[in-house]
C-alpha cells in the first residue's frame, strides 16, 4: 500500500476530491498546513510595522491506496489541482506497510 | 425651520415660572424667545450616539461576520471610511444641501447656505413636529450626520467580497452627494410645524409618510445594492464553492448592536421625548421580534431548521420595515408588519435571489430593498386610526387629519417609485463613472488571495 | 397607575408658566392634567435601549463564550428567541397580566384590561414612585417588556449545551406566562403614589422591597435553572472531558454590555431621572466593581491564580446582590453588599456545586440563585438608615419610616421563599409538561456533534 | 460646587410653575432651593453609562485585539481590574481628593471632607457651568468615576504582554492616587459659577482650559505609558518575530465602542443636556472622522496601502486630539484639528517611535501622549472665535471674554508642561517601588507561554 | 522504528492517550484534520443557501516507535478508539529510518 | 529521496527556516500540531474547576528532499531548534519513493 501526500492551493479542493471520488477513493485525510516554496508570500504592515511573510496557506492531502491505484491518483491529483502558476504543490508516494480499520479490525487493504 | 434663541432653555423656563404674574401678562407670546427643553435635548443627544453605534461597530461587524474571513478587514474598513467620509461632508455642505431651503430646485434639493455650518451656532434650536419645541440645532445635524453615514454603508454589503476599495473610495462619497441628499430632501424637508404651508421637498409635498427613513435609507440603499452587485458581478465561484459566513458570532453582535441603535433611529426621529417617541420605540422592539418568529417560521414550513441567522435576518428586516411606520403603527399593527416582512424578505433573500441570479453578497436588496418596500406601503395601511395607528397629524387643522387607506397606500407607492427610479439610476452611472475611472474590481488573484491582504496589507486573525 | 392626560407636556409646562397667575389661582390643583416631564421619558427610552442590550448581544455572548463553540449558536439563538416570542407575549397579554389590577386574583396575577394594549395611547401616563410624576406608559411598557425578556433567557444558560431548541420554544413562552408574569404582579403590582392603598401584589403588600428585580429577575431564573439542570440531567463527559469557555473575549464583551445594560436595568427602575436614579446608578458601578475584587480576594485564598472570568463571574454576581438594593444602599453599603457577593458566588459556583453534583453549565443557579439570595436578604440590612441607606419611603406619612432590620430581613427571606417556591414548582411542573410533548434533551449523538449543527444546521466559525 | 437642596426637582419646578403670583413675587430669587433639571439628569446618567461602555468592553477589546491571543486575557484582566479597583477607590476618597477644598494644598490636591462620600445624599446637587443649574451629585460623582477607571486603563497598553499581573495591580491604584488625582484636581477643581473667585485648581487658575481631559486623561496616561514602556523594557523578540493584532475584529469593535462612549466622554462634559453639549457631541464625530481620513492619506503619502488599523488608530487619535477642544471649536475646526492629529500620530507612532526604539506596544503615547499634546495646544488656536470657537466664558463679566490665540497657547503649553512633568516623575518613582516590591516583569518562560496561562491559569479561545 | 499514524474521532482522544501511557509511551503528536470517508457528513444552510459539507473533523495522532511495540500500540488504538460506528477512522503504519532528539543529539530508539 | 520531518517549538521557526535556506532547501511545509511528550503541560482552572492540560503546542516541519542533503538538514535542523530544555523535539526520516511537481508534472528529485 501507499500513501500518496499532495500539497494543494485551497482552491483546488473541490476538484481534486471530485476527481478522486471518479476513481473510487473510498477516503482522504486533509490537513491545513503553511507552505514555503518558490511561491512568494506577502508582506503584511500594522501602524507602519513591516512583516515579511513568507508562508502560504496550503492543503494536505492524504490517500492511502492500494499500490495499483496510486499512479491513477497522481495523475487525477495533478490534473485536478494544476492552475499552472507558481504554488500549485507537490504530491509525495511513501510506503505503507500495514493499515487497519478501528471499526472492524480488518487489516491491509480491506482497511481503506 | 430653525430659530435662533438667545439664552439657554432652562433659565428661561425657570425665569418664566418665577415670574410675576403681571409681567407674565404683559410678555404676549412672541416675546419669549423659543427654548431647547432640556429633556428633549438629552434624548436626541443620546439618539445621536445611538446611530453611530448602528454603523461603527454595528453593521460593520453584522457584515463582518458574513463575510469570509480573508474579506473581512475590507468590510470593516468600507463600513468605516463611510462613516468618516460622510461625517465630514455633511458639515462641508451635505446638511446645508438636505435641510434648508433649494430655491428653484427646492423640491429635489436645498441650497448652499449652511455649508460648513455658516451660522450655526449653540443657541441655534431647530423645530421638532410640535409647535414651538425646539431642539439644539448641532443636536439635529449631528442626529441627521449619522443617518447619512449609515446609508452608504449599507450598500457595501452587496458588493462586498470584490469591489475593489479604491471603487468605493470614490463611489460612497458621490452617492451620498447625489442620491442620498436629495432624496433625504425629497422626503423630509419642510417648513416646520411653524411655517407648515413652507415650500417642501417632492415626496414630503405628495403626502408620502416616512417616519424615519423607510424610502431615504433603506429602499435607496437596497436598489443602490442591487445595481451594484449586478454592475460588479459575481463573486468568483459563486454557487461553486462554500461561501459561508466566518462568524455569525459576530453577525449576531453585529445585529443586536444594529437593533439597539434602531431605537435611536427610530424613536430619536420623534424628535422629541415624548409618549409618540415611546411608540416609536416599543415598536422597534416588537416589529423585529415578530419578524424574527416569521423568518423562523417560513424557515420551517420550508422545511429547513430554523436558523440563528434566518432569526437575525429576520430581525433586521423587521427593523427596516418598521422604520417608515415605527410612530404611526399601534405595537399590534408592528407585530404584523414584522411578520409579514420577515415571511417576505425569506422569500426574497432565497426563491426571488435564486430565480434571478444575482449575487447580493449579503442579500442587501433582499432585505432593506424588499423590507423597505414592504415597510414603505405597510405604513400606508397599519397608519390607519382604524387599525390601531395614529393616523396623520394635519397641522392646518392642528389635529389628526381623515385616513384613506387605499389612497395613502396609492402615495407611499410613488414615493417608493420615485425613490427606486431615483437610486437605480443614479447609482448606475456613478458606478458606470467609477469603473471608468479606477475600475470597480479586484482582478482574481486578489479577489482569491482576500481583499484584505490585497487592498489593506492586513489579515483580521493572527491566531 | 396609570393616567390619561389629553396634551403633550411640554406644552403644558410653558403653558402653566406662561399662564396669567389669575387663571392659575382659579385651577386648583386637580384641574391640572398630569403631563410627563421630558426628562424622565428621555430617561426611561434610554432605559430601555440599556436593558435590550443586555439580552441581545449582553447576555447572548456571555452565555456564548462560554460553551464549546459547537453549542455557540444554539445560546445566541436560544437568547434572541426569548427575546422575540417574549416581546410579542408582552404585548399580546403579558403586560395586562402583570401590571393590571386582576380582581380576585389581584394577589397573584393582573387581568387582561389591557391586553393587545387596549387602550394605551400615545397620551398614556404612568406614574412613577414620586406622586404627580408620570412618563409615557408606552415607555413603562418597553421597559418592563425588556424586564421580562431577559429573564428566561437567563434560565438557557442552566440547560445549555444539551437541551433540544424545540424544548425551549415550548418552555420559554410557557415559563413567562405561569412564572414570570405573576412573580412580577406580585413583587411590583400597586396603585402607585396617588393610591398608594389599593390592592397590590402579595409580596408588594407584604412589605417585601425589591428595587430593580433581584426576586423577580434573579432568584426566579436562578432556581428555575436549578430546576433545569436537574431534570435536563448532566452533559455528557461532565467532570470528564475538557468543557473549557470557547471564547473568553465574547463572555467579557457580555458582561461588559451586561455591566452597561444593567445601568439601565437599575437606575432606569427609579422610573425618573432623579437623584435617586444616579445613586441607584453608580451603586451599580461600585457593587460590581466590589464584587470582582472580592471573587479574586477568594480565588487567591484558594491558592488559585486571579482570573480573568473570576473577576467576570465576581463582577456579574455584584450586579445581580446590588439590582434589589440600588435604589436603597450607600454607596459603601453597596460596595460591602458586593465584595460579599462576589466570595459567596465563588463558594457556591466551586464547593457547592461540586459537593451537590449537579451540572448547571454556566452557573445560573450559583450566580443568580445565590446572588439574587445574597442581594434580596442583604437589601433589608443596607436600606437602614442607620447604616447609611434610604430607609423605605411611606407613602401614608410622606415621609421616610422607621426602619427595623432585623423585621425588614425577615420580610425579605419571606418573599425570597416564595419565589424560590413558586418558581421550582412552576418550572418543574412546566419542563415535566414539555418533556412529554417534544422530549427536553438532544440524543447523544447529537449532542456530541454540537447543537448547532443538529439543531440550527449551521456552524459559528468557518476560518 | 455642590449645594444641598431639600426638594426634588420636578415637584419644584411644578410648584413654582403653578404657584399663585403674589406668593411667587414675595419669594425672591435666594428663597427657591436649586433643583436638577430632569433633562440634564437623564443626559448626565446617560453619559456616565456611555464612559463605562469606553473602558469595558471598549478599551477592553480595542487593546485586546492588538496583542498576540497568547496575552489576550491579561490585557482585558488588567482594564476590568482598573475599573474595579479605581471604582472602590473613587468612593473611599478619590473623589473627595480631587473634588473637594485642599485647604492648604488646594492648588494641588483636596481634602478628605466627601471620604466615603460623607454627607452626599440624593438631594445633593453639584452645580455645572452654567450658573444656577444643577445635576444631582451622585451623577457628577458616578460621571468622574468613570474618567478616573479609564485612564489608568489606558496605561496598560503601553507595557502589555510583559508585565506581571501582581505588579499592576499595585501600581494602578497608587498611579490613581498620586498622579491621576492631583492632575484632575489642578485641571478641574474650582468654585463653581456661584463661586467662581473661590480657589481653584492650579492649572485652572492658570487659566488652561481642557473641555473633557485632553491634559488629565490622556496626556498624563500617554506619559505615564511611556515611562512605563521604558521601565519595563521591551517584549522578547521585538522587531525580530512577527508581532500582529491577533484579531483586528476586536480591536474595530473596541474602536467603535470607544467612539461610542466617547460621545458621553466628551458631551457629557458640558454637565448638561444644552446646544454647548450637541457642538461637543458634533464634534466628537467629525474630528475623528477628519482623523481617520487624516491617517489614511499620511499612509497613502507613505506609500503604505490604506489599512484599516490605520483608520481606527486616526479615528482614536482624532478622539483624543478633540477632547479638550470639544466644546470650544467649530465643528470645521474639530475636523481641522481631526485631520493634523491623525497625521502626526501616524508620524509618532511609525517614524519617531522607530528611531527612539522604545516598544510602546499599543502605542499608548504614540496616540494618547502626542495626540493629546497637538489636541491640548491645539484648543488655544480653535477655541478662537476668530476662528469660529466659543471663546472663553468670562463668569467675572457674564459673557464671553476677550481672546488671544497667542497667550492661550501659552497658556494651554505650560499646563502640558506640568502635566508630563507630574506624570513623568509620579510614574516612574511609582513604577521603580513596585518593582522593588513585586517585580514588574514576568520571567522570559511565562513571556513566551504568554500571560494569560502564566498569570491567570486560562486561555482565551478554545476552539 | 515504526510510525504508526491513526485517525480517530475527538472524543476518543483522552482514552486512546490513556490507553498508550498504560504501555509506556513517551510521546506523540496530535493534528486535527478533517477526514472524507464512508461516515456522513453534514448539511449546512445559510439564507436558504444550503453546502453539503463532506468532510468530518477527525484528530490524526503520530507516534514514533520501536519496531517490537508497533502492535501493541495499534492494539491499545483499536481497542480505545473504537465505537462501533462508522466513521472511527484508520491506523497506518510506515517506516521509520532515523530518529533524533533535537535536545541532546540522540539518535535511534534513544530519542523516542 | 527523504521525507525529513521535524517536530519544534514555535519560536524556533524563524531560525530553522534561515538555517535551511542556507542549505539551499528550496521548500517546507508546516504544521500546527500539538505535543505529548516529556514536557509538561499546564493546568486551566476555570470557575475552580480545573483542567489539566498535557499537549503542548509545537509546529511539526516536513522537508522532502534529496538523500545527500538529509544529513545536512538534520544538522542545521538539530542546531536552529535547540534551546537545550525538554520540549525541543524530535527529527524523524522517512523514505519517500516518488515525488511530482503538480505545476510541470516533473517527477523526482527535479520535483522538490
Ligand atoms: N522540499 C519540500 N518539502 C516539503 N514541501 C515542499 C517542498 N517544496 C515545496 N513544498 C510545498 O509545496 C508548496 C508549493 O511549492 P512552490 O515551490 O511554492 O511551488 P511549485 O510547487 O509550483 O514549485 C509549498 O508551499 C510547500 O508547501
Ligand atoms: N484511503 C484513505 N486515506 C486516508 N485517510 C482515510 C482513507 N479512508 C478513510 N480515511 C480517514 O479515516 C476516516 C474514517 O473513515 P470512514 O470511511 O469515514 O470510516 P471507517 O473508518 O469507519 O471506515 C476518514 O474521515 C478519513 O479521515
Ligand atoms: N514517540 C513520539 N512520537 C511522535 N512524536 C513524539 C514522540 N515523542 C515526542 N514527540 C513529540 O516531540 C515533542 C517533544 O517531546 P518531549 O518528550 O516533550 O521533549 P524532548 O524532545 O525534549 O524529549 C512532543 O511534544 C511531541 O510532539
Amino acid at each position: 500500500m501507499k500513501l500518496v501526500t499532495a500539497i494543494i492551493k485551497h482552491h483546488r479542493l473541490d476538484a481534486v476530491r471530485a476527481a478522486l471520488v471518479e476513481l473510487d477513493v473510498s477516503g482522504m485525510t486533509v490537513t491545513e498546513v503553511s507552505g514555503y516554496g518558490r511561491q512568494k508570500g506577502h508582506t503584511e504592515t500594522y501602524r507602519g510595522a513591516e512583516y515579511k511573510v513568507d508562508f502560504v496557506p496550503k492543503l494536505k492531502i492524504e490517500i492511502a491506496t492500494r499500490e495499483e491505484l496510486a499512479d491513477q491518483i497522481i495523475a487525477a491529483i495533478t490534473a485536478s489541482a494544476r492552475t499552472g502558476q507558481i504554488g500549485d504543490g507537490k504530491i509525495l508516494v511513501t510506503p505503507i506497510e500495514q493499515a487497519i480499520r478501528i471499526r472492524t479490525g480488518e487489516t491491509g487493504e480491506d482497511a481503506l | 425651520m430653525k430659530w435662533n434663541a438667545s439664552r439657554s432653555t432652562c433659565l428661561a423656563v425657570l425665569a418664566s415660572a418665577l415670574m410675576p404674574a403681571g409681567v407674565a401678562v404683559a410678555q404676549t407670546t412672541p416675546a419669549i424667545a423659543p427654548v431647547a427643553d432640556k429633556g428633549d435635548a438629552a434624548w436626541m443627544l443620546v439618539a445621536t450616539a445611538l446611530v453611530l453605534l448602528m454603523t461603527v461597530p454595528g453593521l460593520a461587524l453584522f457584515y463582518g461576520g458574513l463575510v469570509r474571513s480573508k474579506n473581512m478587514l475590507s468590510v470593516l474598513m468600507q463600513v468605516l471610511y463611510s462613516l468618516s467620509v460622510v461625517a465630514v461632508i455633511w458639515v462641508l455642505y451635505g446638511y446645508s444641501l438636505a435641510f434648508t431651503d433649494g430655491g428653484n430646485l427646492n423640491a429635489f434639493v436645498g441650497g448652499l447656505d449652511k455649508a460648513l455650518l455658516r451660522g450655526v451656532t449653540v443657541e441655534s434650536l431647530a423645530e421638532t413636529f410640535t409647535k414651538g419645541v425646539f431642539i439644539p440645532e448641532y443636536a439635529f445635524i449631528a442626529f441627521q450626520l449619522t443617518f447619512a453615514a449609515i446609508t452608504p454603508a449599507l450598500i457595501v454589503g452587496a458588493v462586498a467580497e470584490r469591489i475593489r476599495f479604491q471603487a468605493l473610495a470614490l463611489f460612497l462619497p458621490l452617492w451620498v452627494t447625489f442620491v442620498y441628499v436629495p432624496v433625504a430632501h425629497m422626503v423630509w424637508f419642510w417648513g416646520g410645524p411653524s411655517a407648515f404651508g413652507a415650500p417642501a421637498g417632492f415626496l414630503f409635498s405628495m403626502g408620502a409618510i416616512d417616519f424615519a427613513g423607510g424610502t431615504v435609507v433603506h429602499i435607496n440603499a437596497g436598489v443602490a445594492g442591487l445595481v451594484g452587485a449586478l454592475l460588479v458581478g459575481r463573486r468568483l465561484g459563486f454557487r461553486h464553492e462554500l461561501m459561508v459566513p466566518h462568524s455569525l458570532t459576530m453577525t449576531l453582535l453585529g445585529a443586536g448592536l444594529l437593533w439597539v441603535g434602531w431605537l435611536g433611529f427610530n424613536a430619536g426621529s420623534a424628535l422629541e421625548a415624548s409618549g409618540g417617541a415611546a411608540l416609536a420605540l416599543i415598536n422597534t422592539i416588537v416589529a423585529p421580534a415578530g419578524a424574527a418568529l416569521g423568518w423562523l417560521a417560513a424557515e420551517c414550513l420550508g422545511r429547513h431548521k430554523p436558523s440563528l441567522l434566518g432569526a437575525i435576518t429576520g430581525a433586521v428586516a423587521g427593523l427596516v420595515a418598521v422604520t417608515p411606520a415605527a410612530g404611526y403603527a399601534s405595537p399590534c399593527g408592528a407585530i404584523v408588519l414584522g411578520l409579514i416582512a420577515g415571511a417576505v424578505c425569506y422569500w426574497a433573500c432565497t426563491t426571488l435571489k435564486n430565480r434571478l441570479g444575482y449575487d447580493d453578497s449579503l442579500d442587501v436588496f433582499g432585505v432593506h430593498g424588499i423590507g423597505g418596500i414592504v415597510g414603505a406601503i405597510g405604513t400606508g395601511i397599519v397608519a390607519s386610526p382604524a387599525l390601531g395607528g395614529t393616523g396623520i397629524f394635519d397641522y392646518a387643522a392642528g389635529a389628526v387629519g381623515d385616513y384613506s387607506i387605499a389612497s395613502q397606500v396609492l402615495i407611499q407607492s410613488k414615493a417608493v417609485l420615485v425613490t427606486i427610479l431615483w437610486s437605480a439610476i443614479g447609482s448606475a452611472i456613478l458606478l458606470k463613472l467609477v469603473d471608468r475611472v479606477v475600475g470597480l474590481r479586484a482582478d482574481n488573484d486578489q479577489e482569491r488571495e482576500g481583499l484584505d491582504l490585497s487592498d489593506h496589507g492586513e489579515r483580521a486573525y493572527n491566531v
